[in-house]
């Protein structure tokens, strides 16, 4: 893992308060997306809900990569299974659409739980394998099953309640849910439970060594994971209106891995950052170039040379030179 | 460090990026809906192995966009989208297309569920959507509406053009085998319900499904020869069916029994494989630039080859159709309102390369004939061609508006 | 306290535990030593579930625990430290301890940031007793060699350890450090603590311990006080006599 | 069902494998001794058949051979580049970011083909030898499977030569093994890593210009091959030749007859035999050389 910059190799555990003294910032922020509706055209709040979806998907996946230590190569497998739950209620169930916000998880929970099982007696790359080879079962049966799934074909449309059908109410639902789900991992993180986390990660013998069964933890870590991804799954569902195979497939964990990298990947919010960035950049250089992925490919390269800590990394890094007493532990 | 600066580093870092697309978005005027200029906004696979198919069909459109400008009719302006083949792509599109954009038509999608979802959008935004390459039947089935269209010959119309002809030749024994995919298993489905009832008493001796992609077709083959079936009807597109048709080829199956594949004898295909591709092997195409060969097809030939330097295939065909199809759809509503577009087009009939085609005004479907025939080699030529091509008459394939409809009713 | 009998451990043939058997009474420290490749290391692995036993028993408190995971054993009572440096690289040095602190509390998976206050205080207790007090905040994983060798030990008697195992705790240590780890040693049993150690340091082992086991080729050749040991002739052929 | 389909049906899977080895090869070799995850592997494959179509349509009938030998040793000369342009600066960094970087290529290189290559479907003849099939067991066997078959023996024995019998090969296993004995044996570690990663480039390029005459040459190949090369890989145990070896033909015959007793499952094949295998023996068949 890239060396941490800051937040959890500092004071977990202690409750200091901000460096900048209060919440006023985040207040600041949190109304800055509350208004946003209110001047931005319709097609940006579909951006910036989709933005949060990417953003719950990639902090959810850094819990147990940049976290956990878990070389999770199939994120989207549980991002899709939460999607596809939630599909599959609204479009062949009467249940009211409350329903889908804990079954959408629940499915990937339960999903995760199952392959997890098998992967966490595996280590390092031939832990990654599994998982991916386990994610492409999932895509395989999903993209073939056509009377269950729609196979490839996917499902369109999907009845959403009224208050959900417009760009407002995706963005709102999505900032929501994302902004709670993040405030959830967060505590988790920093609670002993994610301490234990880290330490696993840093030295999964040496956890064993002094009491951690680490296979139970970690299998617990990929569920939590798993759970948040299924989460950012139904969201997709609502921010979009359908849901196909391609919400499964590898190529879509790797574009999370992405968001990781160029976010960062020690620090907390990293990821959310990355998935802004790299979300907003394909819909944006999309517009003016047909070799967007060369660019995109460019930027990788660069970026995991010069910048390997990720965006955020690297500013965390800057902001903590200026201020040397946030690294020491008070 | 505390999580609230995090929080603060976020909402900072999205609003900068969020201002910065802003700016980018503001470059661009919303010239849409103003005056009498169409805007249509493609999305396609522009890379990925269907690129081939893209470019084709946008070929063909902007020729055909031109050809409407040249004759007096309107000015038809365009943006392009790729989706590298992701339905989730599609739709994103599509909503910037519709959202941003303001364009008037949203066109092309080859991705199956791409286009399912999007012709859905379309039809609740009340914007036309027509696909020109996807061939799903449900695009103007369960998916169809008011503003949806399709050009291309659906899977539907594909199966009962296959089996009609096949219930002519004495065979009997059938294997079917496609793509692990939707078109695969939507043709060989179609097809096979459809011959059953023109030739009562067939035999289904087996199925296989391929992945696709499939590099070794070997496996596959090999147990289909061992069944020694009459026929192997075989469900594949695309970039594969360069790989199919080798396949067949080097194992000589093509020798053993008969082999059918609806793009078997498209001429992109037989392009490719020059004098390695197997002979006398059945197959059916939207289009042909040699057939018919009449005044219409020739002079859209020779404009398409004089503008590009070959010739068109058929998703050319369909780009060049859908140009036309808009031209004429601005003229009879008088302007670029979406709903008299829509109205406009349905039950429009123009004269094409391959002779009148209609948009059928019950599902929007258009009324395109097929030709069906066998591989050949000709004399002067390198590649093969279909030998002696036997129009099949629109009417005769398409699908029964009732059970179109009843697929819509859920 | 503990009574290891017969133990067998074999690596693709190779015999590296060829029946080893000995006690470690209460409250007494107890060195293991041997020359390289007697299966001290393997040894330590198979006490504390590292490695599964081929064959034999491990009874500790009258428990056979052998084939038990680590996490089990560590509950158990019997913690240790390891011979390469084993920390927690990227979390501070309070996190290190607190992390075993934790687990011996049952509280690995506790989501309430009050059992990490808790602990605190207890952990900066430990690092003041291992001599790490003034490095609590920085990242374990820049620590010297030495400090992380001690911090190891902080962890290992975070688990309140009724049974300490210490592999090699002085190695690559500078005079100074040894001197501190000796004294540590030293302290422990008056503090409940039974230990289990290895070292090649043979001052050191004679000086600390109250028992000396040797191992040889997988076997214990002998067992018993020091002066004891040194007399024993097997001993001197096989080990202090390669010393001489 | 007749024991001679059974038989034919494997042998078409061996050979299946053998081509999926060839490309797994060098992949596994990079592993080994490199420790670079490099993903941009399938996109070498992908331009080592582009690169054969290019020189065989430019020489005309007889270019099938000289494309053979061309086209990989282009993709070999790539190799270099890449290496010693980028991989070199990231051989100590951790594997994600490897991992990203190299898929960075992958998308560099899909666009780049097809940017140089236009979008049209293309396609290679074999040569008239190897054209046709020969008849074993009632069962047609393309000669050219039976040529790739051949080849990746060439390949395997080749590469054990190589490994076992030159001094380069026997730095290369010592590397893999223990990465300090490099310095100890007094040999700058630096050409040994250019040179192994310019081999395996050659195995992807040859793979590619091998299997071009069997297939569509389409942007896109590459992300075909690369998953499936990976699982060769891993459950093969990492960086071990012969575990990939192993391990191809099991996927390959496996496929092959999962056609037959389970045609419905075709697609999922692959990854259900990797993943049974993994769960198995969590570090691959044969022991991983990390």
């Amino acid at each position: 893992m890239v060396r941490p910059a800051g937040l959890f190799s500092s004071n977990a555990g202690v409750t200091a308060p901000g460096p900048y003294g209060g919440a006023w910032p985040s207040v600041g922020a949190g109304a800055v997306l509350l208004f946003l509706p209110a001047v931005l055209p319709d097609y940006y709040l579909y951006l910036m809900a989709g933005i949060f979806v990417a953003a719950l998907l990639a902090v959810s996946l850094n819990f147990i990569l940049g976290y956990g230590g878990l070389l999770q190569l199939s994120q989207a497998t549980f991002y899709g299974a939460g999607g596809y739950a939630a599909a599959l209620v609204l479009t062949r169930t009467g249940l009211p659409f409350w329903v889908v916000l804990p079954a959408g998880p629940l499915t990937a929970g339960v999903l995760a739980l199952v392959t997890g099982w098998f992967c966490v007696r595996l280590r390092r790359l031939y832990f990654g394998m599994l998982t991916l080879a386990l994610g492409q079962l999932v895509w395989a049966l999903a993209g073939r099953w056509y009377a269950f799934t729609g196979g490839d074909n996917g499902i369109s449309p999907i009845p959403l309640p009224g208050f959900l059908s417009s760009p407002r109410g995706g963005y709102y639902l999505a900032l929501v849910v994302m902004l709670a789900s993040l405030a959830v991992l967060y505590r988790l993180v920093r609670s002993p439970f994610g301490l234990t986390l880290q330490a696993i990660r840093d030295n999964p013998v040496r956890a064993a060594g002094v009491g951690i069964d680490v296979q139970k933890h970690q299998l617990t870590a990929f569920v939590v994971s798993g759970l948040f991804a299924g989460l950012a799954g139904v969201l997709h569902v609502v921010v979009a209106g359908s849901v196909d195979p391609s919400l499964l497939d590898w190529t879509k964990s790797a574009e999370v891995l992405i968001m990781l990298l160029l976010g960062g990947m020690a620090t907390f919010i990293g990821p959310a950052v990355g998935a802004a960035i790299l979300v907003l950049l394909s819909m944006v250089l999309g517009v003016y170039t047909g070799y967007w992925l060369l660019v995109l490919g460019l930027i990788l390269v660069v970026l995991a040379l010069f910048l390997p800590q990720g965006i955020v990394g690297f500013l965390e890094e800057r902001l903590s030179e200026k201020n040397p007493a946030d690294r020491a532990v008070r | 460090m505390s999580g609230k600066r995090h929080f603060t580093i976020l909402a900072g870092l999205v609003s900068l990026a969020l201002v910065a697309a802003l700016v980018a978005g503001c470059g661009r005027t919303p010239a849409a809906g103003t005056g009498k200029v169409l805007k249509v906004g493609i999305i396609d696979a522009y890379s990925g192995p269907a690129s081939s198919y893209a470019k084709d069909a946008l070929d063909g459109f902007k020729l055909g966009v031109n050809e409407v400008a040249a004759n007096g009719g309107p000015k038809i302006d365009f943006v392009t989208r790729d989706d590298q083949f992701n339905a989730a792509k599609d739709l994103s599109w599509a909503k910037e297309l519709v959202m941003q954009e303001h364009v008037d038509v949203v066109a092309g999608l080859m991705n199956s569920a791409g286009a399912l979802a999007v012709a859905s959008y379309a039809d609740q935004q009340k914007v036309p959507f027509i696909t020109w390459e996807s061939m799903s039947a449900q695009i103007t089935g369960s998916h169809g509406g008011k503003y949806v269209f399709a050009m291309p010959p659906n899977t539907t119309m594909i199966g009962n053009a296959d089996a009609k002809e096949m219930a002519g030749l004495p065979y009997t024994r059938y294997w079917l085998a496609g793509d692990d995919y939707d078109y695969g298993h939507s043709v060989v489905n179609s097809f096979w319900a459809a011959l059953q009832k023109d030739k009562p008493g067939v035999q289904k001796l087996g199925t296989s499904w391929w992945p696709v992609g499939e590099t070794n077709y070997t496996p596959y083959l090999n147990v289909i020869r061992a069944a020694k079936p009459d026929v192997l009807f075989a469900g594949t597109g695309g970039a594969d069916m360069v790989s199919f048709l080798k396949a067949v080829q080097a194992s000589g199956l093509n020798k053993q029994m008969a082999v059918l594949d609806h793009t078997a004898t498209d001429p992109s295909t037989l392009k490719a494989l020059g004098a390695d591709a197997p002979v006398g092997v059945y197959g059916t195409s939207d289009y042909l630039s040699y057939y018919p060969a009449t005044n219409a097809n020739k002079d859209f030939v020779a404009a398409f080859k004089k503008a590009y330097g070959h010739g068109p295939g058929f998703p050319a065909l369909y780009g060049y159709l859908t140009a036309r199809f808009l031209g004429a759809a601005v003229q009879k509503a008088g302007g670029v309102n979406k709903t008299k577009l829509a109205e406009a087009l349905s039950g429009m009939t123009i004269d094409s390369p391959v002779g009148p085609v209609t948009i059928r005004a019950g599902d929007h479907q258009l009324e395109t004939p097929m030709f069906f025939g066998r591989t050949a080699v000709q004399a002067g030529r390198t590649t093969l061609v279909m030998k002696n091509p036997v129009e099949i008459p629109a009417a005769q394939i398409m699908p029964s508006l009732a059970s179109v409809l009843a697929s819509r009713k859920k | 306290m503990l009574r290891v009998e017969g133990i067998t451990r074999s690596f693709s043939g190779f015999r590296a535990l060829a029946g080893v058997g000995f006690d470690a009474e209460r409250g007494r420290v107890t060195a293991v030593i041997g020359p390289n490749g007697a299966g001290k290391t393997t040894l330590f692995n198979v006490l504390t579930g590292h490695l599964k036993p081929d064959g034999g028993r491990i009874l500790f408190q009258n428990n056979n625990i052998a084939g038990a995971k680590p996490h089990q054993v560590f509950r158990l009572g019997v913690a240790r430290s390891f011979q390469l440096t084993n920390v927690f690289n990227r979390l501070t040095v309070l996190e290190n301890v607190q992390v075993a602190l934790l687990s011996r509390a049952g509280r690995s998976g506790s989501l309430s940031r009050g059992s990490l206050s808790e602990c605190a205080a207890r952990a900066r207790e430990l690092l003041d007793r291992v001599g790490l007090d003034g490095w609590a905040g920085q990242n374990a994983g820049r620590l010297s060699y030495g400090d992380q060798k001690l911090l190891e030990i902080g962890m290992a008697l975070a688990g309140r350890p009724e049974l300490l195992l210490l592999d090699e705790p002085t190695a690559g240590m500078s005079p100074e450090e040894t001197a501190a780890t000796a004294g540590l040693i030293r302290r422990l049993p008056g503090e409940g603590v039974t230990v289990l150690f290895t070292e090649h340091d043979m001052d050191l082992v004679f000086g600390l311990a109250d028992k000396i086991v040797v191992l040889n080729q997988g076997l214990c050749i002998a067992q018993g006080p020091p002066d004891e040991v040194r007399a024993i002739a097997a001993v001197q052929k096989a080990y202090l006599g390669v010393e001489a | 069902m007749h024991l001679t389909l059974l038989a034919s049906q494997f042998l078409i899977g061996l050979s299946v494998g053998m081509t999926l080895f060839v490309v797994a090869a060098g992949l596994t070799l990079i592993f080994g001794v490199l420790r670079v995850i490099n993903f941009a592997h399938g996109s070498l494959y992908m331009l080592g058949a582009f690169l054969a179509y290019s020189v065989a349509s430019f020489l005309g009938p007889a270019g099938f051979w000289p494309a053979m030998l061309i086209a990989p040793l282009v993709v070999a000369l790539v190799s270099l580049g890449i290496e010693r342009g980028l991989l070199r600066f990231i051989y100590d960094r951790e594997h994600l970011i490897q991992i990203l970087v190299t898929y960075g290529l992958v998308l560099v290189f899909s666009d780049l083909v097809q940017i140089v290559w236009g979008t049209g479907f293309k396609s290679l003849a074999p040569p008239p030898g190897l054209a046709g099939y020969v008849t074993v067991w009632g069962a047609a066997l393309p000669r050219y499977n039976l040529f790739l078959f051949a080849v990746g023996i060439l390949v395997a024995v080749g590469l054990a030569l190589f490994l076992y019998r030159t001094r380069m090969g026997k730095i290369c296993r010592a590397t893999a093994t223990d990465r300090e004995m490099v310095d100890v044996l007094g040999v700058r570690s630096s050409r040994v890593f250019a040179a192994v990663f310019v081999l395996g480039g050659w195995l992807a390029g040859l793979g590619g210009a091998l299997v071009a005459p069997t297939v569509s040459i389409t942007p896109g190949m590459d992300v075909t091959i690369i998953i499936e090369a990976f699982l060769v890989v891993v459950i093969g145990g990492l960086g071990n030749v012969w575990g990939a070896l192993v391990s191809s033909l099991i996927l390959g015959a496996g496929e092959s007859l999962g056609v037959l007793f389970l045609p419905r499952l075709a697609v999922a094949w692959p990854f259900f035999i990797a993943a049974v295998i993994l769960i198995i023996k969590p570090s691959g068949l044969l022991k991983s050389v990390w």
